[in-house]
Order: structure tokens, then C-alpha cells, then sequence
């Protein structure tokens, strides 16, 4: 199905086949819930990970702290955060890094008023 | 009779909770924003609301994909902060009104809303961030609160129409409830913010503007409003501001707008804030020295 | 096109359940439910539904009272038969049909109905004895199957209208989904039956077959029912009947009844089977040596 | 809040107010659901009411295997049947107590065509 804000340039809405998609991804996500899951995870990533039905491309994206990759895996944003979070890793630098800018670059151009949606509002240029 | 007196609009940004709760509310990028609140301190203590109906959405804390409710409302007697991966915070343990909820929910499901009814459920910056720039740093929150959560997260979320909507169920439902209670409506979330996607950072002061004055006075704009027309001007995570619209169903057809603020950013976020009253309770309301409408930074 | 191509509404008994899985399908007590259900058996091995959406309530399975959702659609690729306290039935996984359902979820919750999205969800007797009754015992469902799960233990549920406004929305959702897929709605739960109080036993045939007769030719006066009316006749748990208001809704506006059966009693409960056909496509659905409407019992 | 439905006799609607009483003792049998606390029921049925917040009554329902005290206390009939089958008791046989019949006489009665709405209606009279 195709959607209305499919029009929308950079901007992943997390709809049912994603959802799908990322199953397990996010369930790996939503057990770092727990602090014996994050030392679990902490201490052998790969073997952590490997308890999961995740996809290769799933799981090489957490360990490469790939939070694009994560998204176009099927990760869910509030739950691929969590990554960060056993990182102990700021929301603003993930959101750095999906922007591909440096964390410096963003900040300043978050205190300097954030990203315009002037040209990031269509793709089809109809709005 | 329990009464609907004034609704709240605010941002709930997680960081915003970070910064007071490790003392950072004095530098420099945070203090424009706790003194942003400062007015409605002042209002709010003086408004002593028994009840505020928080109306808010659950980031991957409560509930996760297995489980998706478009509403939840909360019945149980008290709600723990929830540990979002770092530890909860530090703040009061949330104290619910489970008769006034569980009358709300039987109201508004005859009315023919589809609410999942929640008798525990860990609330998480959503739901606390609020109260803390409203309330500040007490050690016990001096109301009590029914959480309201609406998903936002998994596509397709509730319409905005249909958020509105809930919020006039609900205040038929509170104008029937036979104990005298002084209750708010709260809507949080926005306002313009992206964190999903390469677009990530977007803010959009316009459009924010235009939906704080439409909410007070053509309300029936915003109600229209496709998901794809907030994601595009107020970002993936913006959206969210289709909750401000449950609070701005509660109050009724016309309402006044004491207090307004507006800065940016608190992380990635613009935060936005304001306190309308019903126009028919307006006056009775007004019982600080209020700051007549205005905007902040 | 996915089209709704029938109807079934069935009784969901657990002890029909426990009959057939211990083989006492023949034993005097069981022999005419079973046999109630035989011309149903023909009828669907010629039908070939691709699809069930199956309308039917948990029993404290796989929802506590911590989490009671209105209306839960399962979106899952697959669904296990839930222990309900002495071990999971042995009958086959449930496959479901994902796409179908996050297209109906998609639909429906835009049209402002509030579901709760299930991604896990293991489904008790409400779901599996029906499928058993129709399908006998295969060794795997020869269907997939959208488990919609509807609240009816916890007061209060939806109404009876509101379950038929849901179905009406699903067949709208169903014949937009590109796909060609033959649907079948079924509603289950009822018929008369009470385990609640002093009154525990109850069954009202009169009830009942008012219900059936005004479910194909006047289902208005069924939506309009309220609660209090559906416990009065047909007792607590009978208001599972609104269950079947979903499917009939499904059907459009004149449906063609071309099977009913009813029997008293199956453990606690009237037990209550109808196969229904929407008026437009009743043709060329009777495929097989279709029994006239007949009574049995 | 009264209700509709409080006017029909013999008949336990399950509202919030019922919920709320009966919180621990749903959730004691929720618990149930479990083998492993099947086990540790069975093995000592008050050491286990006793891990839960419940009130005496609720409690003495339980060892009691009174029924119609459990759906007095806030008991909910398809949490409260949880017990039963523990015990690998009938649900038929829950709902003759719940009758204040024996099983056979209530088992005679659903075989004979259940028990009759007629006089069963309305506690006012007005149905
Ligand atoms: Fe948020
Ligand atoms: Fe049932």
C-alpha cells in the first residue's frame, strides 16, 4: 500500500510492514529494558544478539550502532534508542548521525533554530 | 459535580526531565525553557487542581509492539515512573483516581470509544515531564492524574478528529461525575521535531505558531488535518501534537488563552506551551496576577 | 478484490472443546451438537474460505484484567492455542494472515474505530472450538485466520451497536485490500447462558430465537439493545451475542440465512450456529446440497 | 454508580468497582495459568494466598472453594473458574454452586432445558 507521506523526503513512519519487518529487531530492543539484559548484551554483543531470530543485516547494524541501518531494518525509533541508551549515548547524537551530520554540526544548527522544512517538504515538489 | 477548569498544552521532551533532574535547570540552554514555565507555576499552585487528565503517549516503556492500544486509560490507584533504559526517574510515584477513571471509561465506551482500560502500567517521560515543569521538584505530586496514553508510534495513530472527539466524550463524562472535583485536561507532546529519518532536526516555528493560535480559535483546522500534513510540517515525532487536541476537546467550543510560550530547541525538539480556560469559566479562573497571552523567547 | 463472500455465527462451549479432543463426540450428551454441525462441515469444504476474521472473546487467556483492550485485532503470523488452566488443546497452530490485517487495522482505526494492535496473542476456546466445529480435526487449520478479539467480561463492553458499526467498517476495509481472497466474518459466543450468580443456568430459547430470526431480517433492533437487555435475557455471559452483530454487520444491509442450528443444552449453554450469505452474492455461495433453513434440536 | 442491570437478580456484572475489590485475588488466580504455581498452590494453598495482598475473605473464599463468596469478593467468574481447574473440577459443577444446587439436580435442570428466565428478570418487577 502506498501512503500519503511516502512523499515526505527523509522521514520514516513506522507503519505495519515495518513493523513486521523489525519484529524481532525491536523485541531485542525492548529486552534491553532490563539491567540483566544490558550486562548480558554489554558483555558478548554477538552472542547477546544471536539469541534473537534477527536478520543478519538486522544484527550487523546494532553492532555497528548503524541507527539508519537499524530504521530501514524495521527498527522502530523510541525502541532502536535503547541502543543508545546501554551506551549511555544522547538522543541528539543518534539523531546526529541519522541526519549524517557530526554531533557538533547538529547542535549548532539546533540552537541556531533546527532544520528548516523549507525544500524537505515533497519529493514530487507538489507542496 | 466534577468540572473541567482549564487545559495544558506542553512538550514532554526527555531531556528537559534529564536537565532538572541532574540540577542543570540554571545553564544557559536550559534555563529559557524552566522559565518559560514559571507563569504557570504560579497559576497552577494557585488552581490547585484535584485531578488532571494527562493525556500523553508511551515511548517503547509500558507497552511494546506485541501490544498496541490506540487509547489507554489508566485505573489504577498509583503508576510507577518507568525506567526508560537508564533508571527511572527519580520523581513521585504517580497517584491515579481510579473512580473518576473508571467512570470516564464506562461513559466514553457507551459513547462508542474503543479504550483499552489499564489497571497497571509504569508511566514514562511523556507523562512525567509535564508534571515536573508544572509542579517542579516535590515529593509527592499535590494532585492526582489519570494517564491517558494514545499511540503515536505505530502507524496509523488516531486521527486528530478523532482525538478531539475523545476529548468532548470525556468532559460529558467528568460533567457527570457526582463528587466536586477541580480537573484538568493536559495534552503534551510536539511540538515540531523529527528524530526518524535523514530530516532529523526539523523544526518548524510557522507552522508551531499557526497550530497554537488555530487550537484556541479554529480548532476545527487542526481537526481536519491528515497525519501526513503534521508529519510533513511538524515532523515524524511532531505528530504528536494530535494529543493537544484530546485537551482542547475537553474545554468546549470557545476558549481563552492566558498564557503562551515558545522556544527552541530542548534537544531536538521545539517546546511549546500553553493554558486555555473555557471561555464560560474563564474569569473564575483567573486567579494569579496572569500574564496576559505571550510568547517567550 | 478480497471479498466477504459468508457468515457463520457459532457458540464457543470449552466443554464441546474438551468432547472432541477426548473423543466423546459420540457419546449421547454430544452426538447432536456435533451433528448440528455436519451439513456447516460440507458447506465450508466446498466454500474454501481463504480467510477467517474471527470475532470471539478471551476468557482471562491471554489478557488479565491489568489490560483489557476493547477491540484487539491480531496482526501476528501465527496465533498458539492458549493453556487456559489445564493445558494448551491439541489442535494446530493458528496461521494468520498479517497483511490483511494491518490493512484492515490501517483502515478501520482511520475511520476512527480504536483498536489494540496484537503482534503475540495466544487464543483460547472462544476462538479455537469454532474452527473445530467447522473444520473437524485436521492437522493443520485449512485457513488463515484474523483473530479479533472483543472485551465482553470486564463492564462495560462496546455495544451492540458499535460491534456492528466495527463489522460495516471491516467489509469496507476488506474490499479494498488488492489481493483475492475469500473472506468469511465470524461472530462467536451465546447463546443464552449464565454463570454468574444465583441465576447460573439460565437459558431462554425464546430469547434466542428472536435473536436469530431479527440477526438475518432486522438486525436494527438488536444494535439498539442495550447491555442490560442482552444480561436480563440472555444472561452475564450470554451478551457474548454481540459478538455476532460484527459479523452480521460485515454482511451489508439483506443477508440470506441459509443454515441455522440450535440445541440446548452443551454444559452450561444453549448452543446456536447460523451460516449467513449477503444478499447480492447468496448465489453463487450455495454450492453445495445446501440445507434449507432447518431447526434442529 | 447504579446501574441498569442492578435490577436483574441472581446475576454478578463484572463492573470497574468489582475490579478494583478484586484486584489480588484475579490476579492470585491469573497467577494459576502457570504450572509451576499450580504446583506450589497445591503444595500449600495458604503460604501461597498469603504472597498475595488479599483480604481475608478473599483468602477464605479460596480455601474454601466458595464461589459465590470469590464473585462476591471481587472475583471475576472466568479468573475465579482458574481454581476449579486446579481442583480439575467442571465448570457445570462451579455454576451449580454458584446455583445452590447439587450437581445432579442442576445438571437435570440444564438437560431438561435449563433454567427458565420467567420470574428471573427483575427485582423491581418492571420486566
Ligand atoms: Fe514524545
Ligand atoms: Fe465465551
Amino acid at each position: 500500500m502506498t501512503n500519503a507521506f511516502d512523499d515526505i523526503p527523509g522521514t520514516v513512519v513506522f507503519t505495519g510492514e515495518r513493523a513486521r519487518r523489525g519484529r524481532h529487531l525491536n523485541r531485542f530492543c525492548m529486552s534491553l529494558m532490563k539491567p540483566e539484559n544490558r550486562a548480558r548484551f554489554l558483555a558478548d554483543e554477538r552472542a547477546y544478539l544471536d539469541e534473537w531470530p534477527m536478520t543478519e543485516a538486522q544484527k550487523r547494524a546494532v553492532l555497528e550502532r548503524d541507527f539508519a541501518a537499524m530504521l530501514e531494518e524495521g527498527g522502530n525509533i523510541f525502541f532502536v534508542l535503547k541502543v543508545a541508551a546501554v551506551d549511555g549515548r544522547s538522543t541528539q547524537s543518534v539523531a546526529a548521525s541519522l541526519a549524517g551530520q557530526t554531533p557538533e554540526e547538529y547542535g549548532a544548527m539546533m540552537r541556531a533554530g533546527g532544520r528548516s522544512p523549507e525544500g524537505l517538504r515533497s519529493i514530487s515538489g507538489r507542496f | 459535580m466534577a468540572r473541567i477548569t482549564a487545559g495544558v498544552g506542553s512538550s514532554h521532551v526527555p531531556a528537559i526531565g534529564a536537565a532538572l533532574d541532574r540540577g542543570r535547570t540554571h545553564q544557559p540552554e536550559w534555563r529559557p525553557i524552566f522559565a518559560g514555565y514559571e507563569w504557570s507555576q504560579r497559576w497552577i499552585a494557585a488552581e490547585r487542581p484535584d485531578v488532571i487528565i494527562l493525556v500523553y503517549n508511551d515511548h517503547a516503556s509500558a507497552f511494546s509492539l506485541d501490544f498496541v492500544p490506540t487509547f489507554a486509560i489508566g485505573c489504577a490507584d498509583s503508576f510507577a515512573p518507568a525506567d526508560e533504559g537508564w533508571g527511572p526517574r527519580q520523581v513521585p510515584e504517580v497517584i491515579g483516581h481510579p473512580e473518576l477513571a473508571w467512570h470516564i471509561a464506562q461513559s466514553v465506551i457507551l459513547e462508542e470509544f474503543d479504550l483499552t482500560l489499564m489497571d497497571r502500567m509504569d508511566v514514562d517521560h511523556g507523562l512525567t515531564v509535564p508534571l515536573s515543569l508544572m509542579f517542579g521538584q516535590p515529593t509527592a505530586w499535590p494532585v492526582r492524574v489519570i494517564p491517558l496514553a494514545v499511540n503515536v508510534i505505530q502507524y496509523p495513530a488516531p486521527t486528530a478528529n478523532r482525538c478531539y472527539r475523545l476529548g468532548e466524550a470525556i468532559a460529558r463524562a467528568v460533567a457527570t461525575f457526582p463528587e466536586d472535583l477541580n480537573v484538568q485536561v493536559w495534552g503534551t507532546g510536539g511540538m515540531s521535531h523529527q528524530l526518524a529519518g535523514s530530516r532529523a532536526g526539523l523544526i518548524n516555528r510557522e507552522f508551531d505558531t499557526l497550530f497554537l493560535d488555530r487550537l484556541s480559535e479554529a480548532p476545527d483546522a487542526l481537526r481536519v488535518m491528515p497525519h501526513e500534513e503534521y508529519i510533513r510540517e511538524a515532523g515524524s515525532e511532531g505528530m504528536e501534537l494530535i494529543m493537544w487536541l484530546t485537551m482542547r476537546g475537553a474545554l468546549g467550543p470557545r476558549v481563552r488563552e492566558l498564557y503562551r510560550f515558545y522556544h527552541v530547541p530542548a534537544s531536538n525538539t521545539a517546546v511549546g506551551h500553553v493554558v486555555l480556560v473555557p471561555e464560560e469559566t474563564g474569569e473564575r479562573s483567573v486567579t494569579d496576577d496572569a500574564v496576559p497571552r505571550s510568547a517567550a523567547a
